[in-house]
């Protein structure tokens, strides 16, 4: 019947186990785990939590709503005078954001109105703690999602090898 | 008891020494659970375990009772009303009962009876009715294939403990567990007195088949079949919530206290220690401590195998109890008389 | 089943027929019994309707379908970057793998291929995609058997793998990071290092999962001689990836096949066990974990400087044709049928996912096997069921 | 998948040599092959000869290993992607059936691809399906992968299975009429909602008199 090393190696595993979780942890020890509300762990920078919106860029092209998989992103817009760019200049007609709203309930964060605002208006942050109890909350208002503008990392920079310039 | 210069009536006593039984089954069933369900096995997996409720979580088990407690007490339409609200207390008093005989300390047990170990023995076996009501009584066809599969198990695991057991009744050459208690205590080893001489040394075959029926008698890994998460959801156990649910907890870690008692009893020299005479008053404080140790690390073991190992199919773990646990054991005893006749 | 020499083999058939005979007399009628679709045992909404007898199982079919979100008619109408969205949801665990066949089967229409940088770490995220996807199976086999501990050390050491994932391309288990032409970023600063490092740790969590399940007498026990699928068999059935591998088929699409991909660049072995049994699939399988650490270290010692991203358009219109591209994904070989007409999204798309077949022999293997055994086999055949309702 | 790298002159000896050996077993049963050197094979076989080319293809071939089997609806949608703008009259769309690969002259094609693990190839074979009457021949005999497969693809597409042990529905509901995967088949999700994306900028009030209003 059973040979006894492979069940002995079974128990000597979880006893190792045992002794590395409950050594304190400047030995070395420690369990895997962050007490969360506690300790929070950081995200990395690239993680895509939550996207900012940085409403002067945006020129209401829509492209982001017309290339969302999901249609969570509603978008309106008006058209107003503009101050000349040059003094003296005519007035340009430009049209401004009324309502641009994500439905993070809808999201499924895969970043595709992010690449493709021609205008850098959308940015991706890590933020992710911004559950609600009712789904309807869900839905970010474009005052919220210019909140979410401070939390927006720096671009790291790229590995030794990537190219330099920058697509 | 009329030691205290204050003689305590007959049912005073039996009143003190039922109370004592509920301590003595319901304290180290929560100090199990709690270091071993919930810290140890978070250890092993590399986790901290419960660590909100109260200092290090300590307070987590009566934070369980009370969810348990506020749960909704269903019985499934189908079930058989009467059987389904009586297994649950048929599985947790046999449990009691087998603490009835367990020596704590010379006057701290309930009954020191002539045959006290096979009274704990032949009551623990009746827990098995209470699984199989359980499960037939829930209308669920995962708890009838849980039931069977307990039956089946714990009466084939029930012939290697009491053959275990037999080896130490031969060399301490009495059923009662105080005698067991006292042979261990008084005789030497090859002329060295020290510690006594716990049967573990002669007997290590013996707590070594003990201990793996134990395992299969309390359902646990690797002899988990009835509860065999991963295909019978919970087994017998699949219907029940709310307070049954926890009758049932409760009775699985007290019948692992129990097995714990009984294996520190026969095999690790009971709640003596060695170089204290036995008859010391003061050992019916010491003692109970003295014993809860040595169930702590008999319970240590117990729970490290659950958490470790995968389970055997139920025809393999018969054919283990059958071909190899029984002749190991029948061996075992051949030896031991041999010895004891010869010596 | 057909008998395979082995001892322990025939003396499984021998209890068998003996059960036979003793059923013959008790005339027991058989109980029907549903595992699933909402069972632990299954990964997902799987549904088993199992005829017993006793704790024979008479006969299994498998029921799917809970899950199917009907992908092949989502990608009719939509973008070629929108469905690489769709597409990483399928096998959501190795979930970078199922983007590359998709995007190599665009490249190929397109007649361009990524730079090779882009190819290089398009082939690492590949392989730590495979390792985070199987060292999860290599956890969850022993839950299936009731051993709790080994489940707990997949998802801790996992969790290194999936940081890295998610430190390159932001997201950890939808990654979305394939462009047709390449990548849509290069990896961030510090990150070869770091995948290093998360290679030692895997490399220790396989040693740890051989001396907690693969040495256990009692895993060998259970997973031994159960399951046994010949090697005529799993291929009728298209079987693929470790489960076909664990039946005796040298068979291996990253070495058998030409791809833009960079397996060829590193020398690695495939390895193949003959048993065909449920201890031969997890056994291939925790060899090819070990594999996969050693592609990723040499791949990163080779890595080229360059570009990620190859010249194409800012609209994509993919030029009329059809093509068939499969890749060795995690659980198996995931290939993608792209028909296009010429417009900015595919015409149709036939989604191949490996565990559709893996679980179709479900129904043959599990004719005779007791009720445990059921279980023991489905999560050695280890199918998603994303990969399998699709 | 390809093994041997094309020579100069883009002839493939491997993938010819397959055509060669199908078309002495099948003789006229092979109507069409489309041949990318080097990568991929197609072969287009007739509706009846369906069962022995499949029957040729395990034994003759050595392609014991089954891939997969489908169907390709070749009608373009009459419904577009619904990301049409309600204001516009909607789009004519063409509805001008034109086949892929190996050609074929029916709307309702079956797909299926075959390989040999001996030889590291594999090919995909296609036949033509009757559109008003859509049947072929099983392959659940020769393949026992192709059981699952064809369920899918009646299930699909309609098209009948003939021989095949127990032709159910897989993934929808049994009492779900009408084969999603066809053309015709609108697509509900994107019926329900209005497209976000129709660009919504109202203009200026005045009208625009600078004339430059996107």
């Amino acid at each position: 019947m059973p040979k006894v090393p492979g069940l002995l190696k079974g128990l000597g595993v979880t006893f190792a186990a045992i002794v590395q979780t409950t050594k304190p942890k400047r030995l070395g020890g420690g369990a895997a785990t962050v007490q969360y509300p506690h300790v929070k762990e950081a995200p990395p920078t690239r993680a895509r939590g939550v996207i900012a919106l940085r409403e002067e860029n945006c020129t209401v092209c829509m492209l982001c709503a017309r290339s969302c998989p999901d249609w969570c992103i509603y978008i309106e817009g008006h058209k107003e005078k503009a101050p000349p760019r040059r003094a003296g200049g005519k007035p340009r007609t430009v049209s401004a954001l009324d309502r641009f709203d994500i439905d993070y309930a809808l999201c499924m964060y895969c970043g595709i109105c992010v690449e493709v605002c021609p205008f850098d208006a959308l940015f991706w942050s890590p933020e992710y703690e911004y559950s609600e109890p009712h789904i309807a909350d869900l839905l970010h208002d474009k005052s919220k999602l210019g909140l979410w503008m401070e939390t927006v990392p720096e671009a790291p920079e790229l590995e030794v090898g990537a190219d330099k310039k920058k697509k | 008891m009329t030691t205290l210069a204050v003689v305590i009536p007959y049912w005073g006593q039996s009143i003190l020494r039922s109370l004592g039984v509920a301590a003595a089954v319901l304290l180290p069933a929560g100090t199990a659970v709690y270091v071993y369900l919930f810290k140890m096995v978070s250890f092993m997996q590399s986790r901290l375990g419960p660590m909100e409720a109260g200092p290090y979580g300590s307070m987590q088990l009566f934070a369980e009772v009370g969810k348990f407690l506020q749960k909704e007490d269903l019985i499934p339409r189908g079930a058989d009303r009467r059987i389904f609200k009586l297994a649950p207390i048929v599985v947790v008093a046999t449990v009691f009962l087998v603490y009835v005989p367990i020596p704590f300390g010379p006057f701290a047990v309930f009954g020191s009876y002539d045959t006290g170990i096979f009274l704990a023995l032949a009551v623990s076996s009746i827990s098995v009715l209470g699984i199989l009501m359980a499960g037939w009584s829930s209308a669920n066809k995962y708890s009838l294939m849980g039931g069977l599969r307990a039956a089946g198990q714990l009466l084939a695991y029930e012939l290697p403990m009491v053959l275990a057991v037999v080896g130490v009744v031969i060399q301490a050459g009495t059923l009662n567990l105080q005698g067991i208690v006292a042979a261990q205590h008084s005789e030497k080893i090859f002329g060295w007195g020290g510690i006594g001489y716990p049967y573990v040394v002669t007997q290590f075959v013996g707590l070594a088949v003990f201990l793996i029926a134990a395992q299969a008698e309390l359902t646990q890994t690797p002899f988990d079949m009835p509860i065999a998460e991963s295909e019978l959801v919970a087994g017998y156990m699949t219907e029940y919530s709310g307070f049954r649910f926890l009758l049932f907890f409760i009775g699985e870690f007290a019948a692992a206290g129990a097995f714990a008692a009984l294996a520190s009893t026969l095999f690790l020299g009971g709640w003596a220690l060695p170089w204290v005479s036995l008859s010391n008053h003061w050992m019916n404080v010491v003692g109970p401590l003295v014993l809860f140790t040595k169930m702590m690390l008999v319970m240590f073991v117990i729970f490290w195998v659950r958490f470790t190992y995968p389970r055997l199919r139920e025809d393999q773990l018969q054919r283990f109890a059958w071909k190899v646990l029984i002749p190991i054991t029948l061996a075992n005893i051949v030896v031991t008389a041999v010895v004891k006749v010869v010596f | 089943m057909t008998a395979v020499s082995d001892r322990r083999q025939l003396a499984y058939i021998a209890s068998q027929a003996a059960d036979a005979r003793v059923n013959v007399e008790l005339e027991t009628e058989g109980m029907t019994l549903n595992i699933g679709p909402q069972h632990p045992a299954t990964h997902g909404t799987l549904r088993i309707v199992a005829r017993l007898d006793g704790e024979q199982v008479v006969s299994a079919d498998p029921i799917c379908g809970y899950m199917h979100r009907g992908y092949e008619k989502l990608t009719e109408v939509r973008s070629f970057p929108q469905v690489t969205t769709l597409v990483n949801r399928i096998d959501w665990l190795g979930s970078f793998a199922n983007e590359v066949p998709f995007i190599l089967a665009a490249e190929k229409l397109m007649g361009i291929e990524a730079p090779p940088r882009a190819q290089y770490i398009r082939t690492i995220l590949f392989e730590l995609s495979r390792i985070a996807n199987v060292s999860l199976f290599l956890g969850d086999m022993g839950v299936q058997l009731g051993a709790l501990t080994a489940v707990f050390y997949a998802f801790r050491d996992r969790e290194y793998v999936l940081n890295q994932i998610e430190a390159a391309t932001g997201g950890r288990f939808h990654p979305n990071f394939d462009r047709i032409g390449g990548l849509k970023d290069d990896l961030p600063k510090g990150w070869i290092a770091e995948t290093r490092a998360c290679m030692d740790k895997m490399r220790t969590f396989c040693d740890l999962m051989e001396d907690l399940l693969v040495g256990n007498e009692i895993f060998a026990e259970r997973t031994r001689g159960i399951g046994v699928i010949p090697r005529d068999v799993a291929l009728s059935y298209g079987l693929s990836g470790a489960n076909l591998r664990a039946s005796g088929v040298d068979f291996d699409l990253r070495r058998d096949q030409r791809l833009p991909m960079a397996w060829d660049k590193a020398e690695w072995k495939v390895w193949t066990h003959p048993d065909g049994d449920s201890f031969a699939r997890y056994w291939v399988r925790l060899q090819e974990v070990r594999e996969s650490t050693r592609i990723v270290d040499q791949l990163l010692d080779s890595l080229p400087s360059g570009p990620v991203m190859a010249k194409v358009p800012r609209i994509i219109k993919v030029p009329e044709g059809e093509a068939w591209v499969s890749t060795e994904n995690p659980l198996g070989e995931m290939g993608y049928y792209v028909v296009s007409k010429g417009d900015t999204g595919p015409f149709r798309v036939k989604i191949r996912s490996a565990s559709f077949n893996n679980i179709a022999v479900a129904s043959w293997v599990l004719k005779g096997t007791f009720v445990p055994d059921v279980i023991t086999i489905l999560a050695s055949l280890y199918f998603i069921l994303g990969d399998i309702d699709r | 998948m390809s093994s041997t790298e094309a020579p100069a002159p883009p002839t493939d000896e491997l993938r010819e040599g397959l055509v060669a050996r199908l078309r002495a077993e099948l003789g006229d049963g092979v109507v069409d092959t489309h041949l990318v050197p080097g990568d991929d094979l197609w072969v287009r076989i007739r509706t009846d000869a369906w069962q022995a080319a499949g029957t040729a293809a395990r034994d003759v071939l050595g392609c014991e290993y089954f891939c997969f089997l489908s169907a390709i609806d070749w009608l373009p949608s009459p419904y577009g992607k619904g990301e049409d703008d309600p204001t516009e009259p909607p789009p004519e769309r063409s509805s001008a059936i034109v086949q892929g690969y190996a050609g074929g002259g029916s709307r309702l094609q079956v797909l299926a691809r075959v390989g040999s693990v001996r030889a590291k190839v594999a090919l995909t074979l296609k036949a033509d399906v009757a559109d008003d009457e859509p049947r072929i021949a099983t392959w659940s005999g020769i393949y026992a992968g192709a059981n699952w497969h064809e369920r899918e693809t009646w299930e699909m597409f309609g098209i009948v299975f003939d021989g095949h042990p127990d032709l159910r529905h897989i993934y929808l509901p049994t009492e779900f009429e009408g084969h999603p995967l066809r053309k015709d088949f609108p697509l509900l999700a994107r019926m329900v909602k209005p497209w976000p994306g129709i660009v919504d900028v109202e203009p200026l009030p005045g009208g625009d008199d600078a004339g430059e209003a996107e």
